[in-house]
């Protein structure tokens, strides 16, 4: 009823090839991110923020960099975290070592640097496939987890063996430490993460996005079709690893202040995983459901038997938030294995043809 | 990517659990708010499940027994950190809006996140004989307590006390001390105080890092220490490190008596690990050893034997879980004081943080409160937090801990001066670090 | 171009009819081995510009590697293959496609997770060039380059038929409309030689009336050059100008589709007599 | 520098040759540990095609169970042979709820389902027996404790733990009896047939749910007596789980498919890993071991993609 193209046309490739070519999403767009910069900010508490919504976005784009290189290209990944973790360190160092440089700018680039590394473990992509590419990318996750521990350098020789965020201004507001307040972080991080998020919807609806796809579904057929598989490969997996690091470094910054080694874990890749997999992969509004179920779920969870009037003890809690996340994963897998991206659709095609389903 | 929508779902989710986040927000009145982030799950909940059972069973029995501090209840609040730091700083920020009056994070990780907001958000980190050394220069980390010891003071103890043994600090000379520690903030902690110990006795220090991936895989690390034959070995362990390092020290045939951990490596479970073996197995600690304390007797009564306790009685006076307890009471006497101080009974953190500063638990204190001898007496001053106190040595008998020997005074004159050098550097580092305005209450 | 063999005295119909034309590839005594199987013995054939031209063989005859080894995909281990007149070493397929070779292949090889028009589109990669910088900002270069593409793509949908599935996942197709697209991805890259593997394989007569008059329509309406693999002998005869015959990994027969059906050797190795 | 990597590691194996026995001794016992892991994944694999990431949680959760049904009073044969219970409820369980509806999924797909698999045994785990780490109950099960010492030369000395030789012991007579049940029994041809083709096997009438709840059991049976060697030496804790993850470069070195390359491909690590831990991980700092196993099979994997045992792979289109 409320979901029908009927009636719009389009008169020119340009109108047809639009991101959004329906007007209902276009309009559910814009509901989305009025509520995002005007809603959210004007009635959360910081709580809400904090906890919820940076995490959330921090989540959401490091799921879009993971979604590029396993949704997109096709090429799985269990190196997120590390490659996460190099962004945070680069942009450590960076602001360590240029203290006047606007912080948001060094975070920007910290992740250029995640990219290169990206590169380099994406270099046996073009011999591996699969599961056995996921070998060579823990590889890439032990061993730079070792560099974050054994170079004091990129710790700048801290006897914590942590990166601590230092205070930073901008324009007289302060953007990073502990006084930058969660409104102001908030902001940071939509602002980077839905502009990301936009670029990257650019990239994936043209050439190059279709070349990644081409080596996902055939890479020999691809390849005769003159894609350049190293390349291209190599390409997504600096693009990819660019968002991560960029989302690596604000989490460290706008989220926890500070971070360990133990922060870019191996537990951190799976999350990231469990993100693309079950928001969808391949898909860039996915990446923000599966972030927003992943993330949300177990805090909601926290909640439950205390607004219930239950006194469950915290472990127990942890317990079985634990098995609830696991049961759901495999329930939503079983149930769409193209996760929520692919629900949300058909539940727009119910939509399209209601009230007459046939 | 005309999918975008779907944003909406999460973020309706994400209200829904906001406004239960909210609701629960409303502050107590006539209440004192203790959160205790602890971890009861995940590779140290070997660990942290004794000193959480300790931490919550103290201050729950103060609550029946005197109906909490001053005549005002206490309510607690667990949080699991499953010693994630993420979960950690969520556990913070879920809580510090109910008024809370201290936090205790139980991990150097969650600490070193948690020191530069305590100053923002005018809530102290009470972290007892961990987290960052150097926060116990209280001109530059006034919201940051560390009492009884540091790290650095607890290294110096362990030099003195192995040069007691050797008959003096001047036979260190050519002796090699083997140092194994978790490979994280924790156990670097002390490699720098450690080193310039050695400078100045002339022992050989060796290194043996422990990843946390690989901390029940230890043979690597024994293996080395087998081929480097150290004199003596140091431990600096937590969480399942602890007994698969004991296990393998016994299984290489390490004499015990000369391995000695830090008290954090002195539970009960993880020296009972190595069976008969790990007899004459060494740590420090400053908190009591056994149950015969009045406190414990009234925690069985109160807590335990009422049901209001996840302990397993049989655990009460091992070492974590005293170490629990003495936390508690630091807390309690803190409030305590703060009380005196201010003159209220719900008190905010900001008084804490005074009720802290100003602590003095003196032998008569300890006393009164049923602890007599359970730990050393404990003052802290504005300019230091932890106050390099003194501790002892305990042994592992085979089935419990004994006392080995008297309190050792750490070397305060050269941790100090080094305690102060990094209090300077980390704000140099995080600059520009808050001034000290809070003032000074003794 | 040392292969230029047209008489330049004759008329373009006796070219037509002597079958003397540019010629776009030569195989040269190509061998092809998988750890001591022998694929491919000692072949050598070539492609005309223009033409259509059939390969055929029974089942395990080497066709599909033939094509294999044309555009780079395996290498062979002995001979040598001329394109344009440029003897080419190990070339990688993704080279083989710049050059202008395209196919379609035995079972079909789209791109399942994309729509037909992205699947066409796709054949485009090689003609497309805005780079990362352009993409990322889409208004400007990259979108007017894509909707030039667009124009292009669009017409061959026109010409395949195929307007009312432009936006249908291809996964969703049915085995011969998956052919046409696939057939449509091939042509969008505008190559100098189609190679076509089975094109009809599977298919009903009418499906194969369609796909036989696109092939003829490509062939004439374009000019591509295509080679052309098939079992339906019947398909072959009409369309082809050329067919050579491979047994058994060797060349039997060589020559204009009459002659290569009254070839013996041909007959034998279709029903199997023995070696 | 050169000397240090290419000369003095040898002269210290030379010199002191009772340690570098015992490197290879400890080299060994791990690498038979990490087979073991492998080898469960193996069958999985070779039966379903799904990569089983639950595997590490299994043994951990096995050896969880074992010492917890003890801990509440039930004797310790008894509890062995209830775990073995609950390992075949397990296998049923996992077979009906998650194999079953996710029959024909991608791979990816799979191997989340069983990363949703090891969550929910960590909670299950958890909630049931407690998060803290357990002692193995090595003694109540009768296994050898101690330990023979040989000398060696001068001063040398070589130290075997018995529970290590017990675990080498076990580890071969296990693959003896799986190698024996594969090519002996009924169910053993069958499950071969599956591993070959899963649709000629279902014409023949062999039953795929049937087969995967068998293979699911067998790779339980194989976590319980990893869980017990491996809790022997250190204690039953969650944090295990993380070294099963070195199972992945030992498949990758021996292939996914094969019971022999499992075990070499174990050993292969476990002596590599060692001998580099001890005799070149000083160079860097040590610690070396955490990824070590994954750098040889990712140079290993340039070389030989397909494994030790794999056959080559052609490409065809």
């Amino acid at each position: 009823m409320f979901y029908r193209e009927a009636g719009q046309f389009k008169t020119s490739y340009k109108a047809d090839q639009a991101l959004m070519p329906i007007l209902q999403d276009r309009v559910g767009l814009i509901a989305i991110l009025g509520v995002a910069f005007i809603v959210i900010p004007a009635f959360a508490n910081d709580f809400f923020l904090t906890s919820i919504m940076i995490p959330f976005l921090v989540f959401s784009l490091a799921a879009i960099g993971l979604n590029v290189l396993t949704g997109f290209c096709g090429q799985l990944s269990l190196g997120t975290g590390a490659f996460m973790g190099v962004g945070a360190y680069a942009a450590y160092k960076l602001t360590t070592i240029f203290p006047d440089a606007n912080v948001i700018v060094m975070v920007l680039l910290s992740g250029v640097f995640s990219a290169a590394i990206g590169a380099v473990f994406g270099l046996p992509s073009l011999r591996i496939k699969g599961l056995y590419l996921a070998v060579t990318t823990l590889a890439a996750q032990f061993f730079l987890e070792w560099c974050f521990i054994r170079i004091p350098w990129l710790y700048n020789n801290n006897a914590s063996g942590a990166i601590e965020v230092p205070h930073r201004e901008m324009f007289g507001i302060v953007v990073s430490g502990a006084e930058a307040t969660p409104i102001v972080r908030y902001f940071i991080v939509l602002c980077i993460t839905a502009g990301i998020a936009f670029l990257m919807a650019n990239v994936l609806r043209g050439r190059i996005g279709r070349s990644w796809m081409m080596i996902r579904d055939m890479d020999i057929a691809a390849e005769l079709m003159g894609i350049r598989p190293l390349q291209t490969k190599l390409m997504a997996f600096a693009v990819s690893s660019y968002i991560c690091g960029v989302a690596g470094a604000m989490m460290v910054f706008f989220w926890l202040n500070a971070a360990e080694p133990s922060s870019y874990s191996i537990a951190l890749s799976f999350q990231i995983l469990f993100m693309v997999i079950l928001g969808g992969l391949g898909s860039l509004g996915g990446s923000f459901m599966g972030a927003a179920f992943i993330w949300i779920l177990p805090v909601f969870l926290k909640f439950i038997p205390g607004t219930l009037g239950f006194d469950v003890a915290a472990e127990t809690v942890e317990h079985v938030t634990f098995m609830i996340v696991g049961a759901l994963i495999i329930f939503f897998l079983i149930v769409e294995p193209h996760g929520f991206a692919r629900l949300w659709q058909i539940g727009k095609q119910k939509l399209r043809v209601w009230p007459f389903p046939y | 990517m005309k999918n975008i929508k779907q944003l909406a779902l999460g973020t309706a989710v994400a209200i829904g659990v906001g406004l239960s986040g909210a609701m629960t927000t409303v502050a107590q009145a006539e209440e004192n708010y203790v959160p205790l982030l602890t971890y009861r799950t995940g590779p140290f909940a070997a660990s942290g499940i004794h000193i959480a059972n300790g931490m919550h069973d103290y201050l729950k029995m103060l609550n029946e027994r005197d109906g909490g501090i001053g005549g005002v209840k206490l309510v607690t609040e667990e949080c699991e950190t499953g010693y994630n730091a993420q979960k950690g700083v969520e556990c913070y920020e879920a809580t510090k809006g109910k008024g809370a009056l201290v936090y205790n994070p139980y991990s150097t990780g969650i600490t070193l996140q948690l020191i530069p907001k305590a100053g923002v958000d005018k809530i102290p980190v009470l972290s007892m004989g961990y987290g960052l050394s150097a926060a116990a220069v209280g001109s530059t980390f006034p919201w940051v307590f560390n009492v009884p010891d540091t790290y650095w003071d607890g290294a110096s103890v362990v030099i003195k006390y192995i040069g007691e043994q050797e008959g003096g600090l001047e036979n260190l000379k050519g002796k090699k001390i083997g140092y194994i520690f978790l490979d994280a903030g924790y156990g670097r902690e002390p490699i720098p105080l450690l080193e310039q110990l050695a400078e100045k006795y002339g022992y050989e220090l060796l290194q043996y890092p422990v990843g946390i991936k690989e901390m029940q895989n230890q043979s690597s690390q024994w293996l080395n220490v087998r081929r480097d034959r150290p004199d003596y070995m140091v431990m600096w362990g937590w969480g399942a490190m602890n007994p698969t390092a004991i296990k393998e020290a016994v299984k290489i045939r390490f004499p015990m008596d000369k391995f000695i951990g830090v008290w954090w490596s002195a539970g009960d479970d993880d020296a009972a690990a190595g069976g008969e073996g790990a007899k004459g197995y060494k740590a420090m600690n400053f908190s009591g050893v056994g149950r015969d304390f009045p406190a414990l007797d009234d925690i069985q009564k109160y807590v335990v034997d009422a049901g209001l306790s996840s302990t397993d009685a049989e655990t009460m006076g091992g070492t974590l879980y005293n170490r629990g307890v003495l936390n508690s009471v630091i807390i309690a006497e803190g409030i305590r004081t703060a009380q005196e101080l201010t003159g209220k009974k719900v008190i905010t953190g900001e008084d804490m943080r005074m009720g802290l500063e100003a602590l003095d638990l003196t032998e008569e204190r300890l006393k009164e409160l049923g602890l007599s001898g359970f730990a050393h007496p404990m003052k802290v001053t504005c300019e230091d937090h932890a106050g390099s106190h003194p501790v002892f040595i305990q042994e592992w008998d085979g089935k419990e801990w004994r006392q080995a020997s008297g309190w050792i005074e750490p070397m305060t004159d050269i941790v100090r001066p080094l305690l102060e050098k990094a209090a300077a550097e980390y704000a140099e580092k995080n600059a520009p670090w808050p001034a000290r305005t809070e003032p000074c209450p003794n | 171009m040392n292969a230029l063999v047209t008489d330049s005295s004759m008329t373009s119909a006796e070219a037509e009819t002597q079958v003397e034309r540019e010629l776009l590839l030569r195989v040269d005594n190509v061998s092809l081995s998988f750890g001591g199987v022998k694929a491919i013995t000692d072949i050598s054939f070539d492609i005309q510009k223009g033409e259509i031209r059939a390969i055929i063989g029974p089942n395990g005859a080497g066709k599909t590697s033939m094509l294999n080894v044309i555009n780079g995909f395996y290498h062979p281990q002995e001979g040598t293959i001329t394109w344009q007149g440029k003897v080419r070493r190990k070339m990688k397929p993704y080279e083989a496609a710049s050059q202008g070779i395209a196919r379609t292949f035995q079972n079909v090889a789209l791109f399942k997770g994309m729509t037909t028009l992205d699947n066409i589109m796709s054949g485009r990669s090689l003609k497309m060039h805005k780079n990362f910088f352009w993409q990322l900002l889409w208004r400007g270069p990259a979108e007017q380059e894509e909707i030039e593409h667009r124009r292009k793509v669009e017409d061959i949908i026109d010409f395949l038929e195929i307007q009312a599935i432009r936006k249908t996942p291809v996964g969703r197709l049915p085995y011969g409309l998956q052919k046409r697209v696939e057939l449509g991805r091939a042509l969008a890259m505008e190559p100098e030689l189609l190679l076509l593997d089975e094109p009809m394989a599977g298919m009903n007569l009418e499906e194969k009336e369609d796909m036989s008059r696109f092939i003829l329509d490509v062939n004439q309406e374009f000019g591509t050059t295509i080679a052309l693999i098939e079992h339906d002998m019947g398909v072959v005869m009409d369309l082809s100008d050329r067919v050579v015959v491979l047994d058994y990994g060797k060349k039997i027969a060589d020559g204009p589709p009459e002659e290569v059906q009254a070839n013996q050797a041909v007959i034998d190795a279709y029903l199997g007599v023995s070696h | 520098m050169l000397y240090d990597i290419f000369i003095d590691p040898f002269v210290q194996m030379y010199e002191m040759p009772d340690f570098f026995l015992q490197v290879l001794w400890e080299g060994f016992v791990a690498g038979i540990l990490y087979a073991l892991i492998a080898l469960g994944f193996v069958l999985i694999f070779k039966a379903s095609g799904v990569f089983n990431f639950a595997q590490g949680i299994m043994v951990v959760f096995a050896g969880l169970t074992l010492v917890g049904l003890h801990e509440n009073g039930v004797p310790a044969y008894l509890a062995l042979i209830l775990t073995i219970g609950v390992m075949g409820v397990l296998a049923y369980g996992v077979e009906r709820v998650v194999m079953r509806p996710l029959v024909n999924q991608p791979d990816i797909i799979l191997l989340m389902a069983t990363i949703g698999l090891t969550y929910f045994l960590i909670g299950f785990g958890e909630f049931v027996f407690g998060g803290e780490p357990k002692q193995m109950i090595t003694e109540e099960l009768g296994l050898p404790t101690g330990s023979t010492a040989f000398e060696f030369g001068e001063r040398g000395l070589v130290i075997l733990q018995h529970i290590d030789i017990a675990a080498a012991v076990i580890a071969v007579i296990m693959v003896a009896a799986l190698g024996i049940f594969f090519n002996k029994t009924r169910i053993g041809r069958a499950l071969r047939a599956v591993a070959d083709d899963h649709q000629a096997a279902l014409s023949v009438g062999i039953s795929l749910n049937q087969i995967w709840a068998i293979v699911w059991f067998a790779a339980g049976l194989v976590a319980l007596a990893t869980g017990i060697m491996w809790g022997a030496r250190s204690d039953v804790s969650f944090a295990l789980e993380i070294v099963a993850f070195k199972a992945l470069p030992v498949l990758i070195l021996g292939g996914f498919t094969s019971i022999p390359g499992a075990i070499v491909g174990g050993l292969i690590i476990g002596f590599g890993e060692k001998i580099g831990e001890l005799y070149w991980g000083g160079l860097v700092g040590g610690g070396i071991e955490s990824w070590l196993a994954y750098i040889i099979a990712l140079i290993f994997l340039l070389f030989r993609p397909q494994g030790l045992f794999g056959e080559r792979i052609i490409e065809r289109v």
